[in-house]
């Protein structure tokens, strides 16, 4: 394998890697929180964050790149935290906009499958909200486990926001998917073939890892 | 006789439009064990959860204590705390007998729970089996384990759910050892739903019948079931109907 | 229209025209299985993005659309994938800009016959800063030496598309292998790397077409180097061998060629963008177009026919008409200006053909296409209708009658 | 609205909804499958369809289009039911690709969290297998309805397909991301941008829909 | 006596390595109340999911008239049809009461239910709330339902697990009418799994005791409480340690 790939599937894993972190992070306390609270509004809510998963990867990217833009409101403070346009830093931003709300509707559907005496009974035992909340999840950690492969499988494989706000500079923010797009674009469907089959082997041995490490709960 | 442990005053739940529960006075003495007894519906499942503070009622409060429970007004988690309950159906989770157990105990930030746990298998007989998933247990023993998790923590009240129902009698005679030496050691206050009359008589110093939401009666046990005041209660005692 | 709003205003319709003049009855767009295979009135057309974004080919096509009753689909992909959706046989044509593929193409028989059809050219873009200081250079080899010595900031196309090879053969020129973390490869489109142009305060080598429509759209690059001759961006048109399989319509395909490089559409791509940019966003180049235009300058080439009702078909080049009895004869035209013209009389011309006595009219021809009709007898009584020989072309030069009958470029005299 | 637009918003809602509904055809009974059963290799099962979501659509595109390609396996048949390129149907095809393994591993999910003896109760009460499953499946209507909206969610909003196998033909095959694409290459960001809040409304009023046919699932 | 309906053979039932169930011999007979005791997690739950063909045996055949079930031959939808169970806990639909009970009737494809489900439901005293969400059913009421769906099919064999586990004495009295009439009315064989000694001598012809798994005796409900022949069944049935 040429170290060039190798650069390249690195910055693919750790782009997605990293956002993929971010967006479990905002999404799952999200998704508990909207699948064991009653509200008005939360249909509302909830319409919103499904229509987040039909966001266009493009729109999403657009959007983050307006807003980084040398132009753009964020992008013109010249904020040294603020990752600039076709860095890795705001392919990040755009992935984690794109993946949190399928980690999100995910866990909230799994956490509604959870059935709510589990948790008065839990309250009963002395949680607190948030203790309650994280032993709820863990029950419904098969769907948990799915959202976030989900989230996953929905970044390693995007391409319209990170050729937007990356750049598919080489060497800089070129990533598998933007790899593959270039190849096509080239007429080169063999080895966009061949860059598609190594960004499925890597999802599948991810998959394969996520697997494992849940354990047996995938066989009972 | 000391202060009681609960007061509850003009207390009502409503679910959607129907009224499952209305009691205009109890009072829950520290150190008793009280038995609530009524027909299937009744609404003793109900009380109990509003005496561990899991659903607000409706109307009225719930004095706990110095603390006031209210529909806008929920205790401190340290409160919460001095209150467990077995449900009715045990509501497990989905990992070892053993970590049920300890589960309440890792909440609290306790360590070193492998003694207690162990000890609490022991007491309900289930010591054979720390390592079995929870979801493979046979009903009895499901309701076992979730006994012994309650009973781990040692609460100060401890609100019982008919805990021996799906248990033989040998079994039966094990849990109200385990009710009766939590109430004379540790001065344990009990609530126990019951729809056997005779458990109530064994182990209730006073016993509480509900219908239809309402408490009819509560006296100790000897009047409770020997000149029970309400015709109704002496009809429920005989096995009769009720409504 | 949302899909193209670069297209120049000149367009002679609304975006979503172009369906409601060609095919009044376009069925909303079903699921079903359209079998395109053979369908006779569609042609597949692959072609680089820069065409259709552009907005050349919403300028063109309809009227292609209309004169064959047919519809063209345009994907618009890129060179190689152009290309290589040719190879596969799923388009019938293909219109591209990276010459030495295409004729690998042709090569290796995937393609059965390509015309230059047009070019434009590449301009190098920076912002109005210029770092470099390459405003106003006349070699890009050097401009970019410069870019590259001052390590100004430049994004390559990097996709091995024909822009980009045209940049790689310019950093060759200037004996550079551009490497370093000022130049940066993005693997993307014009319009991508345009923007990221801007975005990077960076230079880049663009073709004008796009960059000019970028502009529309307030893209903030200046053009600091054009008009190098190394620069120029030829399009071919190629037709997809039929041999692929019988879906290829190849009939309609031939039919497209012929019509893309024949003179009056060379005429109409020589005209878009006029009005919106000032300039011509592409330049003709078909083998029609250059005879046409070689045919009325250079006077060696240029031949004159008279056609029709004649007892001998007869064909005279400029030498001959030279040989011939002259005359002066002298015309004003509309604006007052008034040109002496040297010249053969037309009736000596076609008495020297011999006109049939049925015939009525004489039909002149011009090299762009245009013709004139007047009446045979109107012709021959004429004593001051001339021939004349102008910059090696011809010409007809009739005082007396209207301006439509003085004919520039006159290749042609049909006897009817 | 002009009636260009309009067009192109039936088409992509034409396009979506019928490969929804191919891939909810597929991808419920697989996941049934997968979730209620038990097998040697069933864990390698999971962890492809788990790949599958994080297959990139271009790379479906392409496979897609080498598949039907003229010069391809199917597309050199000729034959009247195969779809050609460049066409709605084409685009169906990659699009229900893309979608099934979505909705396949939700529905996996959702199934797996269904209590296991509410299957032997039910098929103590006379179930026969397939009406046991269609139960279990009634129980775990949250997670397959997110599971359909999650994979309609992933196609309406996926571009790199479509326009690989349709090729964004205005008036035939261009749809709402195609025509996002084309805009943003034209530097037409606004117009860009307004049509991808088209799509996120209509997202959005499917979304309602769904959850609105969902009845009161949502709110216990 | 008639040929019995079901013949059990040297079957066996294993758990991960764990042997639960280990029966050498027991035949049910055709229209018979066979109660079914023993301490928790004796296999009592075990052995009726294998009577209702719901798992396979380890080892051995379960004969059911003519039919064989074994690890390796699953019986045909009609044979299946022909038993049901009540669970010790009852798994309802997520859908409301009446849709509970009218389930298995919709599962083979019969309409016209409204009747039956009505008068189901009023038989187990349920008629006031057929239109209840089954989820917020009292434990009671839950158990009442998961019995009213089952005899609203009138199976031939009826497996009951524990059906008044949850019920209070008018209830249970209820219940034990409707066992007692669908046996003597319809001829139904029934096969009740309960702890409860006093039901099983209500009830029971004949009592098998289940300990560890096997069975330790099997005789007419007389000899079984008065002359049990086994030491550690007069252990049980006085409610001692029989382990
Ligand atoms: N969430 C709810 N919505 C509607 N009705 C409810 C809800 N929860 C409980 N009920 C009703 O309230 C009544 C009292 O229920 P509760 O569980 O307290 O009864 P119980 O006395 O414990 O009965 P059992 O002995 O059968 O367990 C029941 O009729 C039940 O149907
Ligand atoms: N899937 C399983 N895996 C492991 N052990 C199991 C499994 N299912 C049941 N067991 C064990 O088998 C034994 C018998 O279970 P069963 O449910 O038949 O008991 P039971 O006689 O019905 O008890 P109870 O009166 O408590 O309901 C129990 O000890 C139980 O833990
Ligand atoms: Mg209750
Ligand atoms: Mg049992």
């Amino acid at each position: 394998m040429s170290e060039e790939l190798l650069e390249i599937i690195i910055l693919s894993l750790q782009v997605s890697g990293v956002a993929l972190l971010i967006s479990a992070l905002i999404g799952i306390p999200i998704g508990v929180f909207l699948g064991l609270n009653r509200f008005t509004g939360r249909r509302l809510l909830i319409a919103l964050m499904y229509t987040g998963m039909g966001f266009p990867p493009v729109v999403i990217g657009l959007f983050v790149y307006l807003v980084l833009s040398r132009s753009g409101p964020l992008g013109s403070l010249n904020l040294p935290f603020i990752p600039a346009l076709f860095t890795p830093a705001a392919m990040v931003v755009a992935q984690s906009i794109i993946s949190f709300p399928l980690v999100a509707g995910f866990t909230m559907a799994a956490v509604m499958g959870v059935d709510k005496r589990l948790r008065q009974q839990v309250m009963a035992l002395g949680a607190t909200k948030q203790q309650a909340a994280l032993t709820v999840l863990m029950e419904a950690r098969i769907g948990v486990v799915v959202a976030i492969i989900a989230g996953f499988g929905g970044i390693i494989s995007e391409v319209g926001a990170v050729m937007m706000v990356g750049g598919n500079i080489e060497g800089r923010t070129r990533v598998l998917t933007t790899a593959i797009v270039l190849s096509t674009r080239q007429g080169d469907f063999n080895l966009a073939i061949a860059l598609g089959l190594i960004l499925l082997a890597i999802t599948f041995l991810v998959n394969v890892a996520m697997l494992r490490l849940q354990g047996k709960s995938f066989d009972e | 006789m000391s202060a009681p442990v609960y007061t509850l005053d003009q207390i009502s739940k409503t679910y959607n439009t129907r009224r499952v529960l209305e009691v205009e006075q109890l009072a829950i003495q520290k150190g008793e064990i009280l038995a609530l007894v009524g027909p299937s519906g009744a609404g003793k499942s109900t009380l109990l959860r509003l005496l561990n503070f899991l659903e607000q009622p409706t109307q009225g409060k719930i004095q706990f204590h110095a603390f006031e429970f209210s529909v806008d007004k929920e205790p401190p988690l340290d409160v919460r705390r001095r209150v467990t309950m077995v449900f009715q159906h045990p509501m497990l989770l989905n990992r070892s007998v053993e970590a049920n157990v300890k589960y309440g105990l890792e909440l609290r930030g306790i360590r070193d729970t492998q003694e207690r746990v162990k000890q609490a298998l022991a007491e309900v007989g289930l010591e054979h089996i720390p390592n079995q998933k929870a979801n493979t247990l046979s009903g009895g023993e499901a309701q076992r384990v979730a006994l012994a998790r309650a009973i781990v923590m040692q609460p100060e009240v401890l609100l019982l759910d008919e805990p021996t129902a799906n248990l033989d009698p040998y079994n039966v005679g094990l849990i109200e050892k385990i009710i009766l030496h939590l109430n004379q050691q540790y001065g344990t206050t009990l609530v126990l739903v019951t729809h056997n009359v005779f458990q109530a008589k064994r182990l209730a110093q006073r016993v509480a019948f509900l219908l239809d939401g309402k408490v009819i009666e509560v006296s100790d046990a000897e009047t409770f079931f020997n000149h029970p005041q309400d015709p109704r209660t002496a009809a429920f005692v005989r096995g009769d109907m009720v409504y | 229209g949302p899909a193209a709003t670069a297209e120049p205003t000149t367009a002679p319709a609304a975006p979503a025209a172009p369906e409601a003049t060609t095919a009044p009855a376009e069925p909303t767009p079903t699921i079903a299985p359209t079998i395109r295979a053979g369908t006779p009135d569609r042609l597949v057309l692959a072609t680089t993005t820069s065409t259709q974004d552009s907005g050349l080919l919403d300028f063109i096509l309809p009227d292609f659309e209309a004169e064959f009753n047919t519809e063209v689909d345009v994907i618009a992909v890129g060179t190689g994938q152009s290309l290589q959706l040719g190879k596969d046989g799923n388009a019938d044509v293909v219109l591209v800009h990276a010459r030495s593929q295409e004729d690998a193409f042709m090569a290796d028989g995937h393609g059965v016959r390509r015309e230059d059809v047009m070019y434009n050219d590449f301009v190098i873009v920076g912002p109005e800063s210029d770092p470099a200081g390459i405003k106003g250079m006349a070699s890009a080899a050097e401009a970019m030496k410069k870019i590259a010595d001052s390590q100004s900031a430049f994004v390559s196309r990097g996709d091995k598309s024909g822009t980009h090879t045209k940049e790689l053969s310019v950093w060759k020129a200037a004996g550079i292998e551009p490497a370093g973390d000022w130049y940066i490869s993005a693997g993307q489109g014009m319009g991508e790397v345009l923007t990221m142009s801007a975005e990077q305060q960076a230079y880049t080598l663009s073709d004008r077409a796009t960059y000019l429509a970028r502009t529309k759209t307030g893209l903030a690059l200046d053009i600091l180097v054009e008009k190098d001759s190394t620069l120029l961006n030829p399009y071919g048109v190629i037709a997809v061998n039929p041999d692929k399989g019988s879906m290829i319509n190849a009939d309609l395909a031939t039919k497209f060629i012929d019509w893309i490089i024949s003179v009056p559409v060379q005429e109409k791509i020589n005209g878009f963008g006029k009005e919106e940019f000032g300039q011509s966003l592409f330049v003709p180049d078909s083998t029609p177009w250059k005879e046409a235009q070689s045919s009325a300058p250079a006077a060696s080439g240029a031949t004159l026919k008279a056609t029709g009702m004649v007892d001998a078909e007869t064909t005279w080049t400029a030498e001959e008409i030279g040989a011939m009895d002259m005359m002066s004869v002298d015309y004003t035209n509309k604006d007052g200006e008034t040109t002496t013209y040297e010249g053969v009389l037309i009736s000596d011309l076609l008495e020297a053909a011999g006109v049939k006595t049925e015939a009525q009219t004489v039909v002149f021809v011009a090299d762009d296409g245009f013709s004139a009709e007047m009446a045979l007898a109107d012709v021959m009584s004429c004593a001051n209708c001339i021939v004349a020989v102008d910059d090696g072309g011809f010409r007809t030069v009739m005082p007396e009658q209207s301006g439509k009958l003085q004919v520039k470029g006159l290749v042609e005299m049909q006897v009817k």
